[in-house]
């Protein structure tokens, strides 16, 4: 990279521990589904974990971390339209009135 | 103003530069691509517009007598889908934006120029498409409703794949647009310099990157459907056929402000320039666009009121309806301002411009019927709707892009218009079109439905006289078109500026040269710096 | 010429009413946005190329008016339109139920005393009823411009919709909702009676005198069955081509069938194909006739048949 | 992708750096658009998980999690090694860079084939994607996510021959960042179908 351009580069460690995480994660998540199995909030727990973990490869694998305003902006648009598009259709999908 | 470019330039211009099919469909240079993509559209336009002749013509008496009422169904669904995906969605953003958005924030490109080219060659294969898929076209509708579109036997497939592909080419586009809005924009071009027809493409950019994908997907799952046999838009296999429109119309919502917003851009750009005056209300127009990108992924459900859709659905799909009613209601009022106290000069141009404020007046107006749920359930899928999306598409778009033809030719040709030919072709357009569709209005409310092959002999008179403006409609353009071609010929040399406008593209030669700018120029105002201070 | 269609159900004036607000809004708008318009276009007109122009970029005070006015207006519209839409969408305890099927491309009607019509409805004057409906194979829309009511019809789903009619008299009925080639031939009248009609045609005295009366041939009943009951929609009298083979000179015809046979086209095989569509199909065609089982009687269809045999 | 990462020659005014930041930016742009692409997918899922619990909960124990865990295992890794290429390319180290893109693609190869294991199996269990509405998200959302792993295969091998052509160096690895990303969008949706299908059900 030329001078002007400030960029952040990790460090080859801190992937391996954000690895570690992952898999430590992806451990937990199969042993609360199959082993606790925790029945209604199961779904709850899931996505909760399978978050953590989108997050992190975002911020550090993909650098997100480091990015600007901007480009935030444009990672998590997406994430609240489709909220926007599950959400809205479930209050159709869910609410129709069986005559 | 902008400083740093020469008013005169000896290089060859972008049409001069170089000839042959390679440089054409090869070239990355955003300006010829926006040439191709004019060209495309206007040969889409004029089928889709001469199938929708035939359409007229049929419905001029009430029987069945120059098509069948299959034959008449495809046609109204190839008008629908040529006019919505192949026109005018690619319409004013890939052909004008493509052509005048590195010229109007002072870049030599856009930020992907084999990205760009990338696109119009989908663009190309979507067309390819479509053209197998006239072997047996399909009868579905533009909007493919399922379990229709799974069951009919015609070759939806190939239709929807066409669509899917073009959906990838309007992604494209729009994400080239975006990065290049933002990382290209020249020194002192600041976001409050920008020209308003720049927020109007950057408004709907980001809906063409994020709406997309949705339809994309949507009909990936009809074509699975059809094939695969999966179902979960098909009610014998516990699907839900209301879900298809849920997810359709998610993206086709949106897909009508892609339509409209480019064309307000044009608008802003052309007012000002022919009344000497700077744009009233800047900001909130600048803003509106934005504020109408957000809000209309928001909206969508107001196309399915009676579809069976929940009642809590409904109530809140047209309360959000409303708002985004207020940012296009803004923007109406800060045109009209701008002629307040101006200098007004009634170029063709200009008149498309007047008559756009007219007729999308009468379209957003009627918006308000449809948006209200007691009067939707009596209007929804009569003639009143049919009249109204195209008060909005065609009193909307249309005149904005014949606007922006008759505004920006000089800049793309080197060549005047003949103004006088314009105006004649223009009063055609404008009585033709409000001939053809403001009866259509009465008959939506007498509840005459729309896709009627045949109709009841009660609604023929106003039907007749529909018919006839589609006639004088047609004529407008044929004149139109005319005018379009013979001034590439013989048309007057144009002079760098003709309008005196103080925006970027305009500082350059007419036509441009390949770089756009001999020096990349540093704007220190905005361009809307029309009248006297003080 | 009226404006809107004949009001002729409990609420259709409340729609006309919402109708009317917005319409009246709208004017009043366009009025405004057109005049300034037009006085503007011409009261500044260009006259030399230097005229003068203020340097006006905006104001404040006006953007706010004009944001906040139309914001309200827009509101009472929305809540306008929401109050009638509850009326309308809420049945009345009261209302009786009439299950309605739609099928390409005819409506079947079912009422509580059993009885069975197509694309006729027969409805009592000042009696509320509530339509419960579901489609067999595609959407449909139910629609009546003089109720001012509309409800989509969907396959797997039942949607329902209620009016109370209000004035005496037949009304059309369309399929609003695209749903395929016979789409503007599915119509339906709607027939609304007074108390004793109605309760006449409810004992079955109406249908006597509407169909069977004994003053017509068969083939003249055959040729109202064939009106009344959607066969237009897909088999022509004039030897044209449609959705299913024309009625013209099919007597008598031998027709090859998909599975690769011939069958002379008589009493037995026009019989079975109103019940059992599905069993032999003349080939060039799709199976999409429906069957007619259990709505038309064996006197309807001996007429209709009558009717075919009648067009040479 | 390949696309996206116009390289410089007919805009020969482009620096490298502005180039590189149009590009991620670009990428970000696209990922956005993939993520609404599964979206529809995703909320189909919401929607009939609703409705159909007992479907979901049956079906899905027709599924492998074992496999679809080593899966996961497999495509985090590629994802870390995907990550340390980046870092070796900004470095300047190449060979180090070869090295992790050789893994990375080695990874989604054998990614690739446990799902063809799973889908044959399937198959040999009469289980189509006509089956039921579970498992027509199943085989649509574990396509899609193979059609997407086999693009970013393309991908990345592009940008190992280029590696190993030496075009990349640590003034110049756009292509690197660009295509990592897209590996790690592939990665996390993979996040979410892997729970959503083969645990939750």
């Amino acid at each position: 990279m030329s001078e002007n351009h400030d960029e952040h580069i990790t460090p080859y460690k801190t992937y391996v521990i954000i690895w570690l995480i992952l898999m430590a994660l992806t451990v937990i998540t199969v042993y609360v589904a199959r082993e606790i199995d925790l029945g209604s909030i199961n779904l709850f727990v899931a996505m909760i974990i399978a978050s953590i973990k989108a997050t992190i490869v975002a911020l550090f694998f993909m650098h997100l971390k480091y990015e600007d305003s901007i480009t935030w902006v444009f990672a998590l648009y997406p994430l609240f339209l489709l909220s926007l598009l599950i959400g809205l259709t479930s209050i159709d999908v869910f609410n129709r009135i069986v005559p | 103003m902008a400083t740093g470019t020469a008013a005169t330039i000896s290089e060859p211009s972008f049409l001069e530069y170089k000839s042959g099919f390679r440089s054409w469909f090869y070239t990355t240079d955003h300006k010829r691509i926006g040439i191709l993509y004019l060209v495309s559209i206007s040969i889409f336009f004029i089928i889709a517009g001469s199938i929708a002749i035939v359409m007229r013509a049929e419905l001029f008496t009430p029987e069945s007598n120059i098509v069948s009422p299959h034959t008449y169904n495809v046609l109204f669904t190839l008008h629908g889908s040529l006019m919505v995906f192949f026109f005018i969605v690619p319409g004013i953003s890939a052909s004008l934006g493509n052509f005048l958005i590195p010229l109007m924030i002072g870049a030599r490109d856009v930020a992907f120029p084999k990205l760009n080219l990338g696109s119009y060659w989908l663009y190309l294969i979507g067309a390819a498409i479509l053209l197998f898929a006239l072997l047996e076209p399909a009868d579905t509708g533009w909007t493919f409703y399922t379990p229709y579109s799974a069951k009919t036997n015609t070759n939806v497939i190939l239709l929807t794949l066409g669509i899917f592909v073009l959906g990838f080419s309007s992604i494209l586009t729009g994400l080239n647009f975006i990065v290049t809005i933002h990382k290209m924009r020249a020194p002192g071009m600041t976001w409050h310099r920008l020209p308003l027809f720049i927020w109007a493409l950057y408004s709907t950019a980001i809906l063409q990157l994020l709406a997309t994908p949705v339809v994309g997907i949507t009909l990936l799952l009809l074509i699975a459907e059809r094939t695969l046999g999966i179902g979960f838009f098909d009610p014998d296999k516990g699907g839900d056929p209301v879900l298809f429109q849920n997810f359709f119309w998610f993206y086709s919502h949106p897909a009508v402000y892609i339509m409209i917003i480019p064309a307000m851009g044009v608008i802003s750009e052309i007012l000002p320039v022919f009344s000497r005056k700077p744009i009233f209300g800047y900001k909130a127009i600048a803003y509106s666009s934005v504020a109408i990108a957000i809000i209309s992924f928001f909206v969508w459900a107001h196309h399915l009121f009676v579809a069976g859709i929940s009642e809590t659905a409904a109530i809140i799909f047209s309360f959000l309806t409303f708002l985004v009613a207020v940012p296009t209601a803004i923007k109406v009022f800060n045109w009209l301002a701008t002629l307040y106290k101006g200098s007004i000069q009634f170029h063709s141009a200009m008149l498309y411009a007047l008559s756009f404020l007219f007729l999308f007046t009468v379209g957003g107006l009627t918006g308000l019927h449809v948006g209200a749920l007691a009067a939707d359930i009596h209007l929804h899928d009569t003639y009143f709707v049919v009249a109204h999306m195209h008060y909005v598409m065609i009193g909307g778009t249309v005149m904005g892009f014949f606007g922006a033809l008759h505004f920006w030719y000089p800049k793309w040709f080197g060549k005047m218009l003949d103004d006088t030919l314009g105006k004649i072709a223009w009063f055609f357009v404008f009585i033709g079109f409000n001939v053809t569709f403001f009866p259509q209005f009465f008959l939506g409310v007498q509840g005459m439905p729309r896709r009627y092959a045949t109709y009841l002999p009660e609604f023929e008179s106003l039907m007749k006289l529909s018919t006839i403006g589609s006639w004088i409609l047609a004529i407008g353009m044929i004149i139109m078109a005319y005018n379009l071609i013979k001034s590439l010929y013989s048309g007057e040399k144009a002079p760098d500026n003709p309008y005196n406008s103080l925006s970027l593209e305009w500082q350059t030669s007419s036509p441009p040269i390949l770089e756009n700018f001999k020096e990349i120029p540093v704007v220190t105002d905005w361009s809307y710096g029309y009248g006297k201070k003080g | 010429m009226n404006w809107v269609p004949e009001a002729a159900s409990s609420f259709a004036g409340k729609v006309d009413g919402v109708l009317w607000f917005v319409t009246v809004l709208s004017i009043v708008f366009f009025i405004l946005i057109t005049v300034l318009l037009i006085y503007f276009s011409f009261k500044y007109k260009r006259k030399t190329e230097n005229d003068y122009t203020p340097y006006i970029t905006g104001n404040q005070t006006l953007e706010i008016i004009w944001t906040v006015i139309p914001s309200i207006l827009l509101f009472v519209i929305f809540a306008y339109g929401l109050i009638v839409y509850k009326e309308m969408r809420t049945p009345p305890g009261d209302a009786v139920e009439v299950n309605v099927t739609a099928k390409q491309w005819i409506w079947i009607f079912k009422y509580q005393n059993g009885k069975s019509t197509i694309n006729e409805l027969f409805v009592q004057h000042n009696r509320p009823v509530k339509m419960v409906m579901r489609a067999d194979d595609v959407l449909h829309s139910f629609f009546v411009p003089a109720f001012r009511v509309k409800q989509d019809l969907v396959p797997g789903m039942y949607t329902q919709l209620w009016f109370n009619p209000t004035k005496i008299g037949t009304y059309d009925l369309f399929c609003a909702e695209y749903c395929g080639t016979g789409h503007s031939q599915m119509l339906a009248k709607v027939y609304v009676m007074s108390p004793e009609a109605f309760s006449r045609w409810e004992k079955g005295d109406e249908e006597e005198t509407t169909t069977f009366a004994s003053t017509k041939s068969p083939e003249e009943l055959g040729k109202d069955m064939y009106s009344k009951n959607g066969c237009a929609a897909c088999h022509s009298i004039d030897g044209s081509a449609g959705v299913g083979p024309t009625f013209k000179a099919l007597y008598g015809k031998n027709e090859s069938l998909q599975d690769g046979t011939t069958i002379e086209v008589d009493e037995n095989y026009l019989r079975e194909s109103i019940l059992i569509p599905q069993a032999k199909v003349v080939q060039g065609f799709a199976p999409s006739m429906p069957s007619f089982k259990g709505i038309l009687t064996d006197e309807e269809i001996d007429a209709l048949i009558a009717y075919i045999k009648s067009l040479k | 992708m390949e696309q996206l990462t116009a390289d410089h020659v007919h805009v020969h005014h482009i620096d490298p750096v502005e180039e590189y930041e149009q590009s991620k930016f670009g990428m970000w742009l696209f990922l956005g658009t993939e993520i609404l692409l599964f979206g529809g997918l995703f909320a189909t899922y919401a929607i009939f998980r609703a409705k159909y619990p007992e479907m979901f909960h049956l079906d899905h124990l027709k599924l492998d999690w074992e496999l679809g865990a080593l899966n996961t295992i497999i495509l985090i890794g590629s994802s870390m090694t995907m990550a340390i290429g980046v870092t070796a390319s900004k470095k300047g180290n190449n060979k180090l860079l070869i090295i992790m893109l050789a893994i990375t693609i080695i990874c989604g190869l054998v990614f690739g084939f446990n799902k063809y294991l799973e889908y044959t199996a399937k198959f040999a269990h009469h289980i189509y994607p006509d089956t039921s509405i579970f498992f027509s998200l199943y085989f649509m959302m574990t396509g899609l996510h193979m059609l997407h792993v086999f693009i970013g295969l393309i991908v990345l091998l592009i940008i190992m021959i280029l590696a190993i052509k030496g075009r990349y160096s640590a003034s110049y690895n756009t292509h690197v960042e660009v295509g990592g990303l897209y590996w790690h969008l592939i990665d996390l949706i993979w996040i979410y179908l892997f729970p959503l299908l083969y645990l939750i059900g």
